[in-house]
């Protein structure tokens, strides 16, 4: 199947809605096309065990490459393997609900509905792109439309905010730009030709010097978009300051743009020094988690709250990527899913509860259930993904994590004690979550006019219901995502102990 | 003989021509009408710019002094359009305008000294040019007739200009003392990198540099893009840098050559000076066309980042960002001239709200800054990626950081204004703007050139393969 | 009469050429900044002269480039002129220091 | 170009420039010399004055400027002066033993040649460039109609013509022979 | 017909009830949502009465000795070649029993709610939890893999404090729902880590492989594991203690044991399934399911031995002070499942696998101790029903409030006090036996744990009889009438149920679904205790004969009598003593009463340490340092652009000057300095 589909549908809604009058067609339109988007998803899930049953052994399937730039050699390349499907899968996911739940935005819902897509546009490009620049190229492309959503429909001190955000992003593409370059320049495709190539990339090998200049860059510039401690600053403000289907995209999908990165561009082509700077990885990725845990237990505002429990899990990815065992990085992308879908619920239970009381102060909320169960039972849910229990996506990442990160191959002290650390967070995980549950959504009644308001309307009940039926096939049944993403890691992963050997 | 004359120097006659007309129609004494006359000359130039692509000239005359190609004709066209475009923008100005034919005259001519410039092999014909095509210049800037600024403005230009030509020409005749000719290939012949010939290169730089305005040669500039008129403004920060920058390519690959290594530390400190300095004083401007001085003057960093690479990547990314640079900062301007022309109002602090009563306008000035802060998918973030790309080419990684984490100054004080525009709210919002349609289709242009510049290869192929 | 070495009229030149400069950096009369400037392109004369009598005997490109620099010399003054005497309407004054609105 | 008084500098600097026609004859390039004076001395000084009478400031003194400035600027411009006089003098010119001949004709027929070593192209530009110059000055320095001393226009615009007919002038000197 | 064909049903059935009524019981068949619940749960039942009869006496047992069965097992998620979640189901002696007790408890309190909480606004959503609860509970007993029972064990914590949460809008309740599940979660921990050093260092993570490599001594495994030590400690003792640490946190040993009291919030039928019979036994099963790698690591063992003595001593002391009815429940659910859990340890003591296996005793205390969770899964559940059945009469948990109920409830008297007389360990009820075998074991391997258990069983029986007379005694019948203050501590539940009060203290003892489970286990504690246990569960599978001596149950049963009579004198009839014992105990009697204080330590470690010093400093950190630093880098950029502003002077003469500086810098630089 021809994956520039998966750019080209987003694209030209995006453009079809532009020319439309009135609020109405452009959510109809966009509802449709976010639709298709998700049975593209499927569909390319479906050719993809299709091949793979097949025999197909090959590392990206569905590759197509055409000459863009030929003398700078960029070439337009895209493919994917399990990892990029994974993700596919997330963005159609969240991009859905996203639609849904901003259903009822009124003011400018013309160029909302276009951001929101044009940012879809950057994600899917990102995830399919093999190439270098044109990865590069699609990181870019999603970070504006944040800017724009959040300062023009954000809320609290949104314009600090977007400015933050946009500025750290920016410096971490910039960071990512520099890395980009040192390796382009390090490449060697015979006769002193230099490629942007992923897979031809990763069949060289970079001299081991300027992988340990560039990795960091690489590494730290995605760091900033995964949330990596301590460039997280922007991830609360972003935030909390974002409109629901904002916060949704941030937190599901654009923090996964730097953890995928991380794993595509940074650990998979300078292996050495991954492998040499891993320790500092951990360290830091540790650090995030459970600072970020403890963070989160002084938080007052929701959104605060399920912005630093994001800092905290996006931790794990990065020390599922720092690990660099097979099961980590499983576990690492499982990870990724898990909590795009968990945090995306989150925040458009978060986003739902808002729109009604206008608060997210904890001690302006209480006894939700009483007035809006279907709300409450999703923002309980999400609580409990988050807090990793089985049964839902969290657990089953989290616990991939761990058990890569004990039976690291070098099973020294170290390793044992960080993952320690990581387990350490799931209990005040369940502190901060249940905090926040038993005072929002359980409790007496906050304020008597709460007892007027009204439960979910149907597009925010299909937009939970959607991400719950993520988070729980992946909970319930996990190893259709394992095997999914497996072999992509494998692959990853032998290269490096390959050279490492 | 005379058909050489006629099919080498097409374009360089064309314009004399059109010049020689305004001037009849100037001096015959029935009155025109503001109108019919702008309709005229756009037509006029429309067809100078059609005619740059039908017959390609190549080759020689007048014993080497002035050369013609592929590459020459392809740069003379873009600023064909740039000025075409900016005489599109400027209607609502020029429109009551009492000087409009002398107006155009004295720009034709800077533009006709801009050609020669370009195509000059000597370092006489490129010093005419040069004269011809800032003197008109400074005459221009003064074109707001009764306004103290708009005099101001032409003051320090003229005096600036004729310092800094002062400074060229001393470094021209140290050059001439040093060499014994005039012609470039000549005096590549001659070069040898001792302190003289550097020493007057130095001059020669400045010259240079005043022109394209890099710290510190670009004091002049804020001041005067904040006085004149807007359209002089445009076309001092896109067409007359990049004539400048369109001949400096050349000289400093080809004829300076032998110097290589030492002007290439030189563009490196200037250029880095260039970036900083410029995004520093950018953030806090708060006139719009004073904003956009000090933001081309980054841009120019960037630009030399490219020259510097030596190579024919470097080259075609420069001319490439120029052409990008045409359409998305007279993108920008065509906006501000627009609003300046209707309302007169030039400050930041009153496109609050600009959102509310002109969205397509907003769109067109965001699109704009969007892709001067280098943002994808629009052109400039190619012609960005490209000039570093070719920069580093060098190995010089960290003129390629610096430049980096410069783009992310740069694109907050870009994304200011677009917070100005989008989301600050105003009770007294610029009301709505009515603009005829030469100016509508101006920003068509410029709005389809930075959409589909980028994404489509074709024109960096182009420069790249006329570069070759 | 060329026993006279080089180097002297160059230092002539020179000498003019900075003092030309002096006065555009210190002179407060617009008019007077214009003559220094006229000052600098002279000096820049003597050296094209002096370079292609003494050492390029055998072309006249100083020769010519001396009377194009003259010429635009004059073009130049003149529009300098007209510009310094629009300015003086409007500011009914021709001191440098009155002519400083725009700034940072 | 040390005196204040604006007029007395004019005269200075006629004077000057009377001495580097000098120069010129001294160096026996006398066609330079009669250019240098016929443009100079008949053209821009003449202007500079007109214009001096025009702005009114011939005799009034400037206030001073700043002793901060003048110093840095002297600084400076000593500094430059022997840096660039050290350049010179550590280069060492091979004067060339060719005798140096020139003719008016030699080069009126270059001016106009358009071979090698003609210089009809950059005549042209510099006529244009005269055109350029001239058009702007009548439109710089011509007074917008309906403002206050629209007297002093007329004279602005015949003076202005008058002195870029003069360049016209010195141009055919240059050419006619 | 083999077990494959319909096992899975017995946890599968729950799960479904919990996704119907969950998802629809609110909506579609509100009252219909209980009738469901029974209906499914009493099926299960069945069935696994029938796998039991099926496993014990048709195709368990093979020569001699009962066979772990795996009928079911697929791979779940797997993530390497050796190491697995299994999602499986293990049948063996100890599991088909837990099988058999949770379905029959769990029916008898879905028939209970059918009264209890008859008219709750949410009662579809509770059954939905109770067989969530349910299939969570049977997914653990069956758990074939050790993250298997991990999982299952999350997942009964979860719907503990779902139901413990039950009145959500009751403060209380809330915050003992969250203190259960958290401090539940920190032993968890404990748990999570012991299972990764056991699964990485036997490579395995099913039970069978597991244990038969860390209990055979040649094997590579256990050599590894028990080599390698980590501080000191060696690691298989660290393992073996971290997943004790998760079975005390579940069973509320000291000092994990704080959330059991609060947790009583809940539901009554809730504490009498969950935190009576089944999910707090779940630590108790879990080291009996670990048991044969426990008793070759003696320290481990210890540990068990001594905090499972420790709990049931502490447990029984404070019991007898608390005046709330159902924390004394739970406090003597704590301190029998101390006696579970010190029967284990001193099972198989310095073992050897000769020991292990050879006749009487080294077995024994393995053997007691299922068969005391057995028993005290009937009478501690129907203690609670009871319980249950007082306070909805009353509205009060206090049991201040009651007294003399005896004539207004028979039934319930009568059961309480079947249930009592079992607790306290008279013969011929249930308790006995089981606790008999329980201090024999320890009486054969470690006097001191047996002296301990002795006076133990005696505060027990004490304390189980002050609890007997002052409800259904202490007052003269017809004064029974609830005091006034106690209509204030009615629990919403009870105004739900929507008859007026002074009515429904006149009626009797409510529906006969609430009497019919109260009969049924009365019954079950009248004859379970001559079950032959060891016939049926021993460590090895292979049964053998636990005789009694008459001789040796002199002594308990004399202490628990001389207990009984204590309390009878003190709280058969209304009198002062009561206060007068406790002014006289004083110091103790309040160190008693406030359960020895360790809930203010705890709430000192949390709030003052972990909040104060670490979350608020975290906190602080990240919004003034490092976030301070990024917004100090924007800061400091403008503070230079201000500074340097001064250079576009606007005057034009200092701009050539700047120029011409700029060219001698250049000059300098390049001529000079950087050649």
């Amino acid at each position: 199947m021809n994956l520039s589909l998966l750019i080209l549908l987003p694209l030209l809604t995006a453009v079809a809605i532009i020319p439309l009058k009135g609020a109405k067609p452009v959510r109809v339109i966009s509802l449709i096309s976010s639709s298709l988007q998700l049975l593209l998803a499927f569909a390319l899930l479906y050719f993809y065990w299709d091949e793979r049953s097949a025999g197909n052994t090959a590392t990206m399937l569905f590759e197509s490459n055409y000459a863009w730039y030929a003398s700078l050699h960029i070439n337009y390349h895209v493919g994917v393997d399990g990892i990029s499907i994974a993700m596919i899968l997330l963005t159609s996911f969240v991009v859905l609900a996203g639609v849904l739940v901003s259903w009822n935005v009124e003011k400018l819902s013309k160029e909302f509905f276009f951001l929101l897509l044009f940012l879809s546009v950057g994600a899917y490009g990102f995830f399919i792109s093999l190439d270098l620049f044109t990865l590069f190229f699609f990181l870019e492309v999603a970070v504006i439309p944040k800017f724009l959503l959040i300062g023009i429909w954000g809320s609290g001190k949104k314009e600090y905010s977007a400015m933050k955000l946009a500025l750290m992003l920016m410096a971490g593409s910039a960071l990512v730009f520099v890395g980009l370059i040192g390796l382009y320049l390090n490449t060697n495709a015979g006769n002193g030709q230099h490629t942007f190539d992923i897979l031809q990339i990763a069949q060289m090998n970079i001299p081991l010097s300027a992988q340990k200049f560039f990795f960091p860059f690489a590494f730290a510039g995605f760091g900033i978009f995964g949330a990596l401690f301590p460039f997280h600053t922007w991830v609360p403000d972003g935030h909390s300051s974002a409109p629901t289907a904002a916060s949704m995209f941030l937190a599901g999908i654009s923090m996964k743009l730097g953890g995928y990165g991380c794993l595509r561009m940074a650990t998979f082509l300078m292996p050495e020094a991954a492998h040499q700077y891993s320790w500092i990885i951990i360290v830091l990725a540790s650090i995030a988690i459970l600072y970020g845990a403890f963070a989160t237990m002084m938080q007052t505002d929701l959104k605060y709250i399920n912005a630093y429990s994001s800092v905290s899990h996006c931790g794990f990815v990065l020390l599922g990527i720092g690990m660099l065992t097979k099961t980590a990085i499983t576990g690492a992308v499982m990870q990724m899913v898990s909590h795009g879908l968990m945090t995306a619920l989150f925040f458009a239970g978060i986003g739902m509860i808002y729109d009604r009381t206008h608060t997210r102060q904890l001690s302006q909320l209480g006894g939700l259930l009483k007035v809006m169960p279907f709300i409450s039972t999703v923002f309980v849910i999400a609580g409990l993904c988050s807090l990793g229990l089985p049964g839902f996506s969290g657990f089953v990442a989290e616990v991939t994590v761990f058990m890569g990160g004990w039976s690291h191959e070098g099973a020294d002290n170290f390793y044992r004690i960080v993952t320690i650390i990581a387990c350490a967070s799931i209990v005040v995980t369940a502190v901060y979550i249940l905090r926040a549950v038993g005072k929002a959504i359980m409790g007496p009644l906050a304020s008597n006019d709460h007892s007027l308001l009204t439960d979910a309307k149907w597009n925010e009940r299909w937009a939970a219901a959607l991400l719950i039926i993520g988070i729980v096939a992946i909970g319930i049944a996990p190893f259709w995502l394992n095997d999914l993403v497996t072999p992509a890691t494998e692959t990853i992963v032998n290269k490096i102990s390959a050279i490492v050997k | 003989m005379l058909n050489d004359f006629l099919y080498l120097m097409n374009a360089e006659l064309l314009i004399t021509l059109i010049i020689f007309i305004l001037l009849f129609l100037k001096l015959s004494n029935e009155e025109w009408k503001n109108e019919g006359l702008l309709n005229f000359i756009n037509f006029l130039l429309f067809i100078n710019l059609a005619a740059g692509f039908f017959y390609i000239p190549n080759g020689n005359l007048f014993g080497d002094m002035f050369r013609a190609n592929e590459l020459l004709t392809f740069e003379k066209n873009l600023l064909n359009l740039g000025t075409l475009i900016i005489s599109l923008q400027s209607y609502d100005w020029l429109k009551n305008h009492k000087h409009v034919p002398e107006f155009y005259m004295l720009l034709l001519s800077t533009l006709l000294g801009m050609f020669f410039m370009i195509s000059s092999n000597n370092l006489l014909m490129f010093y005419l040019g040069l004269e011809l095509s800032t003197i008109p210049l400074a005459a221009l800037s003064n074109f707001d007739l009764d306004k103290r600024r708009s005099s101001e403005a032409a003051f320090k230009m003229i005096m600036s200009s004729a310092f800094s030509s002062g400074l060229l020409l001393f470094g021209i005749s140290m050059l001439y003392g040093a060499t014994g000719t005039l012609n470039f290939t000549g005096i590549k012949a001659h070069l040898s990198g001792n302190s003289f010939q550097v020493f007057s290169f130095i001059l020669l730089l400045a010259g240079f540099g005043f022109k394209i305005s890099a710290v510190p040669f670009h004091l002049w500039t804020a001041d005067v893009y904040e006085g004149s008129p807007v359209a002089v403004t445009s076309y001092f920060s896109v067409i007359s840098k990049g004539a400048v920058l369109f001949v400096m390519v050349p000289v400093f690959y080809n004829v300076f050559a032998p110097l290589a290594n030492s002007w290439y530390n030189m563009i490196f400190v200037i250029s880095v000076a260039t970036m900083i300095i410029g995004n520093l004083f950018a953030l806090r401007q708060q006139n719009m066309k004073r904003f956009l001085a000090f933001s081309s003057i980054a841009q120019i960093g960037f630009i030399l980042v490219g020259l510097s690479a030596q190579s024919t990547a470097g080259s075609s990314s420069v001319i490439f960002f120029i052409l990008i640079y045409i359409f998305s900062n007279l993108g920008a301007f065509g906006v501000i001239s627009l609003v300046s022309a209707i309302t007169g109002k030039e400050n930041m602090d009153d496109y609050r709200g600009f959102y509310k009563t002109n969205p397509v306008l907003s769109w067109v000035l965001a699109i704009s800054l969007f892709s001067l802060a280098g943002i994808p998918p629009l052109a400039g973030f190619f012609g960005k990626f490209f000039l570093l790309f070719a920069g580093a080419g060098k190995g010089n990684y960290s003129l390629i950081v610096i430049a980096a984490l410069n783009m992310v100054v740069s694109l907050y004080y870009y994304l200011k204004v677009i917070k100005i525009m989008f989301m600050d709210a105003n009770e007294h919002p610029i009301e709505k703007i009515k603009a005829h349609w030469q100016p509508k289709i101006a920003m068509a242009i410029c709005v389809g050139g930075i959409i589909i510049t980028g994404i489509a290869s074709g024109a960096y192929n182009y420069i790249h393969s006329l570069v070759k | 009469m060329s026993d006279v070495p080089i180097s002297h009229i160059l230092f002539v030149s020179t000498a003019l050429f900075f003092i030309g400069m002096y006065g555009l950096f210190t002179r407060r009369n617009m008019i007077t900044m214009l003559m220094a400037i006229e000052l600098i392109l002279n000096s820049v004369n003597i050296n094209f002269v002096v370079f292609n009598k003494y050492l390029y005997p055998e072309n006249l490109d100083g020769i010519f480039f001396t009377i194009f620099i003259i010429t635009i010399a004059a073009a130049e003054a003149a529009v300098a002129i007209a510009i310094i005497i629009n300015l003086y309407r409007s500011h009914r004054s021709i001191d440098v220091e009155n002519a400083g609105e725009m700034k940072w | 170009m040390t005196t204040r008084k604006i007029f007395r500098s004019a005269i200075w600097l006629l004077f000057s420039l009377i001495g580097i026609a000098a120069l010129y004859f001294w160096l026996q390039v006398e066609f330079i010399a009669a250019v240098q004076i016929i443009v100079y001395v008949g053209g821009i000084v003449v202007l500079i004055i007109f214009s001096i009478f025009l702005t009114q400031q011939s005799g009034n003194e400037m206030p001073k400027q700043p002793l901060k400035r003048t110093i840095t600027s002297a600084l400076a411009v000593l500094f430059g002066f022997g840096l660039t006089f050290l350049q010179i003098w550590k280069y060492n010119f091979q004067p060339s033993t060719k005798n140096f001949d020139w003719s008016v004709s030699k080069i009126g027929s270059q001016m106009l040649g358009t071979k090698a070593a003609g210089y009809a192209l950059p005549f042209e530009v510099v006529s244009m460039l005269l055109l350029a110059a001239m058009i702007g000055c009548i439109v710089i320095a011509m007074k917008a109609p309906g403002s206050a001393t629209s007297g002093k226009a007329k004279e602005e615009k015949l003076e202005t013509i008058k002195e870029a007919s003069e360049i016209e002038i010195t141009i055919n000197e240059i050419t006619g022979t | 017909m083999n077990y494959s064909s319909y096992i899975a049903l017995i946890p599968l059935l729950p799960l479904a009830s919990f996704a119907v009524l969950g998802l629809f019981g609110k909506k579609y068949f509100k009252n219909l949502s209980g009738i469901i619940g029974c209906l499914v749960l009493l099926t299960s039942t069945l069935l696994s009465l029938y796998a039991a009869y099926h496993y014990f006496f048709v195709d368990g047992k093979i020569n001699g000795s009962y066979q772990t069965l795996i009928p079911l097992k697929y791979t779940w998620l797997s993530f390497s070649d050796s190491l697995s979640i299994d999602m499986g189901i293990i049948l063996d002696p100890i599991s088909v029993m837990m099988l058999v007790v949770v379905t029959f408890v769990s029916l008898m309190v879905h028939i209970f709610s059918l009264g209890y909480m008859k008219g709750e606004e949410r009662f579809g959503t509770y059954y939905s939890f109770l067989s969530l609860f349910t299939f969570s509970m049977l997914g653990l007993v069956v758990a074939s893999n050790i993250f298997q029972i991990y999982i299952f064990w999350e997942l009964v914590g979860v719907s503990s404090y779902l139901l413990i949460g039950f009145y959500y809008d009751r403060p209380s309740a809330v915050a003992a729902s969250k203190k259960a599940f958290i401090v539940t979660r920190f032993a968890d921990l404990g748990f999570l880590v012991g299972i990764l050093i056991l699964g990485f260092q036997s490579e395995t993570l099913d039970f069978n492989t597991l244990i038969q490599r860390l209990t055979d001594i040649h094997s590579p495994q256990l050599l590894a594991i028990a080599s390698t030590s980590f501080l000191g400690i060696s690691l298989l003792t660290w393992a073996l203690t971290l997943v004790f640490i998760g079975g005390a946190g579940k069973s509320a040993m000291f000092p994990l044991h704080i959330w059991l009291p609060d947790a009583m919030e809940g539901p009554t039928p809730v504490s009498a399934l969950i935190h009576a019979a089944t999910m707090v036994v779940a630590g108790v099963y879990l080291v009996a399911r670990l048991f044969p790698v426990f008793h070759i690591n003696e320290a481990s063992l210890h540990v068990v031995t001594w905090v499972g003595a420790v709990s049931a001593f502490l447990a029984a002391v404070i019991a007898c002070t608390q005046t709330d009815i159902k924390r004394v429940l739970a406090y003597s659910t704590m301190s029998q499942i101390g006696y579970m859990m010190f029967a284990l340890g001193v099972s198989g003591y310095g073992g050897e696998n000769a020991r292990l296996t050879d006749a009487v005793g080294q077995g024994l205390g393995y053997t007691a101790s299922m068969f005391h969770l057995f028993t005290h899964a009937f009478f501690k559940s129907l203690l609670f029903l009871c319980a249950g059945a007082v306070i909805h009469i009353v509205h009060s948990n206090d049991m201040k409030d009651m007294g003399g109920l005896r004539k207004l409830m028979p039934i319930t008297s009568i059961a309480f006090l079947i249930a009592c007389l079992a607790i306290a360990g008279i013969p011929p009820f249930a308790g006995f036996f089981s606790k008999e075998e329980i201090l024999m074991a320890a009486w054969q391997n470690h006097p001191a744990i047996y002296y301990i258990g002795l006076i133990t069983s005696g505060i027990t029986a004490f304390y189980m009889f002050r609890l007997y007379f002052s409800i259904f005694w202490n007052r003269t019948p017809d004064s029974q009438l609830t005091t006034p203050l106690a209509a204030d501590r009615v629990p919403p539940s009870a105004l739900a149920v929507g008859q007026g009060l002074p009515k429904a203290q006149h009626h009797s003892e409510g529906t006969l679904s609430m009497k019919l489970p109260l009969v049924i286990l009365a019954i079950g504690t009248l004859l379970v205790g001559f079950i032959p246990f060891s016939k049926f569960i021993s460590p090895d599978g292979k049964p053998f004969v636990s005789e009694m001596h008459l001789t040796f149950s002199i002594v308990p049963v004399a202490i628990a009598t001389i207990g009984i009579f204590i309390a009878y004198r003190l709280y058969f009839r209304r009198s002062d003593r009561p206060e007068k014992l406790a002014a006289a105990l004083g110091g103790l009697y309040n160190a008693a009463y406030r359960k020895f204080y360790i809930d203010e330590i705890y709430l000192f470690i949390t709030k003052k340490i972990i909040f104060n010093l670490v979350g608020k400093p975290a906190a602080w950190i990240d919004r003034n340092i490092v976030d301070g630093t990024m917004n100090g880098i924007a800061w400091t950029t403008g503070r230079i652009s201000v500074l340097i502003k001064g250079v576009q002077s606007g005057r034009v003469q200092s701009y050539a000057l700047y120029f011409f500086g700029g060219i001698v810098v250049l000059i300098i630089v390049f001529l000079y300095l950087w050649k």
